[in-house]
């Protein structure tokens, strides 16, 4: 049973990839007449006919001199040979290597963000549960309504004018040199930390707020449970109706809500990382917006729902180890 | 030393409402025997689950408030016993068997670790050691290939089984008392009946007193001793069951033992008590069995009746007692 | 012919009717709750400052020549002082940006409670293939990151909030269908439904009058919810440059703040003003919808109030309740202390 | 209530089968069946009270959507008024099926929460159209009054009332279009003891009033024998025993309606009948065995049981049973090693 549950699972996310992949091929030549006159404006000083022979030579530099059908052949036998398409800024680089390159800091911003929301979140989640009713539980209600209210790069803006401007603490912008100069150095790595300080905070503002009314939230509903009142009925301590018991009920839907968070691990930090200048995915997407480097833009998106498809049945083959209950009836 | 295995005296428990309270147990006294069985017979909302839990002290506070002049199990008095010295107490010398397995057995825990708890947390035993008990207290009440079956989920087993579960939860440290709340309501006949087989069995051989609570008085008739019947909050009626169920005083023991088929009927007509139970936020002046009581007289509607003391431990709470011997109501 | 099409119009106004007899309660029930009333209180602010926003703004931030001189700070005549690169008057712009923020809010919230709406029941009444192909469509829109799609779409076709509303819309209906849907699984199911079936009931009646009643309070609580979710994400799209570059909007004027050195020359009211402004219109529509929430869950709501409950518990008269459970008391036999036998 | 066997037939049911089949965890795995019901007949004369007995599982739910064409058979008929309902057209369908209604188990799920007494019990009226509001009034009021509430109860909403009160706002519902057909799906079981009498009585006297014909599905075989004019018993989706209610009370036949019978406690404390108790638990209708149903719990069961169904024979007028210990082996497989008990004395297989 668990095996067959597995192995369909793989396949529905394999069939989910292919409609992804083949959306995300036609999405950009939806409307688009000509892809060369995109990425080639036309400028004033040329003739109709430079003109032409320009297109001409971008079409089949980038392939775009076959018929739509080939070159989604092309695409896709790319693709499962692990090319992303090559994009059109200068020097021709290879999408998957500029992701490479920039990939890792995200994840340093993001990753971070997600455990400290983590941590903290199922700490006063569980603490405010407890506490139900009382001041603790009140704050985080109230904190939650007002953190749900304010955007992040709203927060973020506010701690880069005091903390960068006002006090000067910590970098209102990252030092373009950073990335350069990283070479696994204590120095360097202490470096990236303090030009990351800011936006993880303004980021895990709402995530630690979030995870924490969702705990208290989870825990709460488990509380009334029947077992856990068996569960004292046997005798157990209170923490170990808590740790053995509630918890671990709780997590079923916490871990839900983790999925999400992990599916939308590079593309949530867009606007963070242009306010703070970093240079993640974020930025390198933006970049590609304002050259128009469809390719470029094209292979981040499909890359970013590869992941998130990943992710998904990462965290729903998670579940199913946590809770014994699904391979049987399906949770949907 | 007295041969009572429980005394409670007073017991009261008010739930604060929104626009009111709802007197939910006012003021009852139930005593059990050493190795008896008793069981309190009520329909539902009349506060015998609240007894119950009150009895165990497992009732949350907030929301309800509970009062209790004495509360002695084997003399020994738990009014004031503080949380974690109830903790000690449940399970190992006071338990309860739940009403609906399948919610009162953790979902995502093996059976087996179910069990292991009681005797890890009350006999300090190691893992190991414990599982050896919980494979013979699963043996003890029919569960047929306890070893593995010990390590399936509650979701695998069926009704039975898991009610099985349960009553081995309950006998696992053979308590002084345990606590059965309609342990066979959810079932089948057929598995109803094994299910009490064991029960009775378990109760008889290991000379555990036993609190049986049910509306089901056919239950009660095969498995109590001592019978008290409950009606809004209030004991209505004590007595031995043959007493109870030949002769009884109230009427509305009178109307609920009518009430129910048998099958040695042959009649198609059923006695019945007209309209239903008030709710628990409003109860009538006087008697709160008066609206539905064939018997009533305007004393009735006044003030409630005391609660009459008879010979052999007799009690009843009615101003008319039918059965009484030469009395003009007598037999109607 | 004529005649079914008659009562089905028939049927469809008294359900159109029902419907706004509906919200129409649920404004009242709104306005009772002191959390509720707040919300009302400032969607209605927010409204007024959008339709009339011409009158209360002290200047015409589009027009050029109201314009001042740069970088003022607060005063009387310029509330919020002046912009540092073009001179408008920040508080004009506060009020012009609600515009956006509401419209934008307003119709994608709408248009997302309506698709989400007719594909859940789609897919939850109909169920078969058409369920198959809901479902399938939403794991799929699931996995596209939205931001990054908004942007490319943006670039392709212009950009322009009907865009935004569009790509939102677009996205947004996904969570509700979802929710919806297994609603109506359960409802579908309901013993009254089949008791309906029995007496001979159309599809269109257990429609109208069974299942979209039935999920018409989600579809209301929802509503609000997604109205605060969109307006949060079109200041960040506004922000990021993507909105209508003619229009006025918080988001965009964050983004001004920021490049217009608001932060280097520490004129943080210009920071601030925009973002209380999104705060204020996320805040209270997000209110609302948590109050219906409360409102439509009973359970929850008791659990919630139960402990105000317990706090303000009137001690005494909790003692005369347990004191008129005693034996004695019900008897008439009022017995002070010591006198027991 | 007079068991008359002269009187026409309202409802036959032809070797009634119904199959939900079972989605495997893989697209391409075989799909298992969970059988139902398997080979269902039988007939209920008109005017009779007619009890279909088992326990969860054995189908009888099915059985009650089948009658009235909610659940579509996989094998066999249900013949309405001598109308096979699943061969009408749909618009025929639809109003023959008005003379059906149903009561329900759970009083609580059975009525609309948003709709108040007078659009819950008018509903089947409106549904049917051609009425005024006013007649539709006129007849709730009347129907409220026929079973037991008032007519200040006309606008109220479902909450307001108790279990007992809420079963009778289903029943009058039920019977507001004059059904001469009415499925009773354990309309008691949900309700407190004490009203339980008053709702069963409700039934009888309007069985009498409105010479109506009750299905009746139990699980209290004590409320059965007190109702029921003729009975079937069921496990796991087939007959084991049909016939008279009283014949089968006085003399059951087939080991499963003994068990039955002496498992259910009863409050007579003077006269408790030795039990037999049934071992194992009830098997998963999903893939039965292939012989007899009952033979994994059967304390009489024989080698062959395992392998050969047994047929529903009729053994004294009147009374079927399907058993191979009553009626023995059919002649192609009877032979002495079919006929070894599959169970030693020790009660182990």
């Amino acid at each position: 049973m668990k095996k067959s549950y597995l192995i369909k699972r793989i396949i529905y996310a394999f069939f989910i990839f292919l409609i992804v992949m083949t959306l995300n091929f036609f999405i950009p030549r939806i409307g688009v007449v000509d892809p060369a006159e995109r990425y080639y404006p036309p400028q004033g000083n040329m003739t109709e006919i430079e003109y032409e022979i320009i297109k001409q030579f971008t079409r089949e530099q980038y392939g775009f001199d076959v018929s739509n059908f080939q070159q989604y052949l092309n695409y896709v036998s790319g693709l499962f040979q692990g090319d992303l398409g090559t994009s059109f800024r200068s020097g021709n680089p290879k999408v998957s290597q500029l992701i490479g390159e920039r990939l890792p800091w995200t994840l340093v911003l993001s990753v971070t963000n997600l455990l400290i929301s983590l941590f903290i979140g199922l700490i006063i989640g569980t603490i405010a549960a407890w506490k139900r009713g009382r001041w603790q539980d009140t704050t985080l209600l109230n904190l939650s309504t007002i953190s749900m209210a304010l955007p992040a790069f709203f927060i973020a803006l506010i701690l880069s004018f005091y903390f960068g401007f006002e006090l000067e603490w910590f970098p209102a912008y990252t030092n373009p040199n950073m990335v350069a100069q990283f070479d696994w150095s204590w120095e360097a790595i202490r470096v990236v930390m303090y030009n990351a300080a800011l936006p993880i905070v303004s980021m895990s503002i709402g995530g630690i707020i979030g995870y924490g009314q969702g705990t208290r939230n989870a825990v709460i509903a488990v509380t009334n449970e029947d077992f856990i009142l068996t569960a004292r009925a046997k005798g157990l301590s209170r923490n170990q109706v808590i740790f053995k018991h509630t918890l671990r009920n709780a997590m079923l839907p916490i871990v839900t809500s983790l999925g999400m968070s992990i599916s939308g691990l590079i593309g949530g930090a867009v606007i963070i990382e242009q306010i703070f200048n970093w240079n993640g995915m974020g930025t390198l997407f933006l970049e590609a917006n304002n050259t128009n480097d469809y390719p470029l833009m094209m292979g981040i998106m499909l890359f970013m729902s590869a992941f998130a498809i990943v992710a998904n049945l990462v965290t729903e083959l998670f579940y199913s180890l946590l809770d014994p209950r699904v391979t049987v009836g399906e949770r949907r | 030393m007295s041969d009572l295995m429980l005394k409670l005296r007073n017991l009261k428990v008010v739930f604060p409402a929104g626009e009111g309270v709802i007197r939910a147990v006012e003021g009852i006294d139930l005593d059990i025997a050493k190795g008896e069985c008793v069981a309190l017979v009520g329909e539902s909302g009349c506060g015998k689950s609240v007894t119950s839990l009150a009895i165990m002290k497992l009732l949350n506070s907030p929301p309800a408030l509970v009062r209790v002049d004495e509360l002695k199990l084997d003399d020994e008095e738990l009014k004031d016993y503080s949380d974690g010295k109830m903790q000690e107490l449940r399970g190992q010398q006071l338990s309860m068997i739940f009403q609906d397995a399948m919610t009162a057995l953790n979902p995502v825990m093996t059976i087996g670790r179910q069990i292991d708890e009681i005797y890890i947390r009350h006999n300090n035993l190691s893992r190991k050691e414990a599982r050896k008990l919980t494979v013979k207290a699963l043996d003890l009440v029919g569960v047929p290939e306890a070893k593995s079956r010990a390590n399936s989920f509650p979701h695998q087993l069926s009704g039975g089984m898991r009610q099985r579960v349960l009553i081995a939860m309950a006998f696992a440290c053979m308590p002084k008392l345990i606590i059965a709340d309609e342990p066979t309501t959810a079932l089948d006949v057929t598995i109803q009946a094994q299910v009490l087989n064991v029960l009775s069995d378990m109760q008889k051989k290991h000379n555990v007193s036993l609190l049986l609570i049910t509306h089901d008085l056919s239950v009660v008739a095969n498995m109590a001793d001592t019978i008290y019947v409950m009606y809004a909050g209030k004991i209505v009626e004590k007595a031995i069951k043959r007493d109870l169920f030949l002769k009884p005083r109230h009427p509305y023991t009178e109307g609920l033992l009518g009430s129910v088929p048998r099958l040695s009927d042959e009649h198609h007509h059923f006695i019945q008590i007209p309209d239903a139970v008030p709710h628990p936020m409003f109860k009538p002046t006087g008697c709160y069995f008066h609206p539905r009581c064939s018997y009533c007289t305007d004393k009735c509607k006044e003030s409630m009746p005391p609660l009459a003391k008879d010979v052999g431990g007799r009690e009843y709470r009615c101003w008319h007692p039918l059965n009484l011997g030469g009395g003009a109501k007598d037999g109607k | 012919m004529k005649a079914k099409a008659m009562r089905f119009l028939k049927l469809l106004g008294n359900r159109l009717l029902g419907i706004l007899r509906a919200i129409a309660g649920f404004i009242m029930k709104l306005w009772r709750h002191p959390k509720g009333r707040v919300g009302l209180i400032v969607v209605t602010l927010l409204v007024v400052c959008a339709i009339f926003a011409p009158l209360i703004a002290p200047y015409d931030p589009y027009d050029v020549t109201q314009r001042a001189a740069k970088g003022l700070s607060p005063s009387w005549s310029h509330l919020l002082g002046t912009t540092i690169t073009t001179g408008q008057d920040i508080f004009s712009m506060l009020i012009y940006g609600t515009r956006v923020s509401l419209i934008v809010g307003l119709v994608t919230g709408i248009s997302i409670a309506f698709l989400g709406a007719i594909m859940g029941v789609i897919a939850g009444y109909v169920g078969g293939a058409a369920d198959t192909a809901i479902m399938r469509t939403v794991d799929v829109m699931l996995v596209i990151p939205t931001l990054p799609l908004t942007i490319v779409l943006t670039n392709l076709f212009g950009k322009s909030y009907l865009m935004i509303i569009f790509i939102f819309v677009l996205f947004g209906w996904t969570g509700l269908a979802r929710v919806i849907r297994s609603l109506v699984l359960v409802l579908k199911n309901a013993n009254y439904v089949r008791a309906a079936e029995l007496a001979g009931a159309s599809r269109g009646h257990i429609m109208f009058r069974h299942i979209l009643p039935g999920v018409s309070h989600l579809l209301i609580m929802n509503t609000a919810l997604t109205c605060a979710g969109v307006m949060i994400a079109e200041a960040g799209l506004s922000f990021l440059g993507l909105g209508d570059p003619t229009a006025i909007s918080w988001g965009k004027m964050l983004a001004e703040a920021q490049g217009g050195g608001a932060l280097l020359f520490g004129h943080w009211w210009w920071i601030i003003a925009p973002g209380i402004g999104i705060f204020l219109a996320v805040f209270s529509f997000m209110r609302i919808g948590l109050v219906m929430e409360e409102i439509l869950n009973p359970r929850m709501k008791q659990s919630s109030s139960i402990y105000k409950i317990f706090k303000n518990l009137n001690n005494t008269y909790m003692e005369e309740v347990f004191a008129s459970m005693d034996e004695n008391a019900k008897l008439g036999l009022t017995l002070k202390a010591g006198e027991e036998s | 209530m007079a068991n008359d066997k002269t009187r026409e037939p309202i409802m036959v049911l032809e070797n009634l089968s119904v199959d939900f089949p079972v989605k495997g965890a893989l697209p391409f795995q075989k799909r298992k069946l969970i059988q139902a019901v398997t080979d269902v007949s039988l007939t209920i004369a008109s005017g009779e009270t007619f009890g279909i007995v088992g326990e969860s599982g054995c189908g009888k739910s099915t059985i009650a959507n089948a009658m009235v064409g909610m659940v579509k058979p996989t094998g066999g008929k249900v013949i309405f008024k001598g109308k096979d309902l699943f061969s009408l057209p749909r618009e025929e369908f639809k109003e023959l099926r008005r003379d059906m209604q149903m009561i329900f188990q759970d009083p609580f799920s059975s009525l609309n929460p948003r709709f108040n007494v007078y659009q819950i019990i008018s509903e089947p009226m409106f549904i049917r159209g051609g009425s005024t509001p006013d007649e539709m009034k006129a007849r709730v009021i009347e129907l409220l009054k026929l079973v037991g509430l008032s007519e200040k109860d006309l606008y109220r909403h479902p909450s307001d009332f108790s279990g007992g009160q809420r079963q009778r706002i289903g029943i009058a519902r039920a019977i507001i279009l004059n059904p001469d057909f009415l499925i009773c799906d354990e309309p008691v079981s949900a309700l407190d003891v004490s009203v339980h009498a008053q709702i069963l009585n409700l039934l009888m006297e309007l069985q009498e009033q409105l010479k109506m014909t009750y299905v009746f599905i139990s699980h209290n075989l004590a409320v059965v024998k007190n109702l029921c004019d003729q009975m079937i018993v069921m496990y796991l989706g087939k007959v084991m025993e049909s016939g008279a209610t009283k014949a089968i009370y006085a003399n059951p036949l087939h080991p499963y309606t003994n068990a039955l019978l002496t498992a259910v406690l009863d409050i007579d404390i003077d006269n408790q009948r030795e039990r037999v108790l049934l071992e194992g638990d009830i098997p998963s209708p999903i893939d039965p065995p292939k012989g007899c149903r009952f033979y994994q719990r059967c304390p009489f069961a024989m080698a062959g049981c395992k392998h050969v169904a047994a047929p529903l024979v009729e053994v004294e007028p009147n009374h079927f049973v399907s058993c191979h210990k009553i009626n023995g082996f059919p002649a192609d497989s009877d032979s002495a090693e079919n006929r070894t008990p599959l169970r030693a004395d020790d009660g182990q297989v």
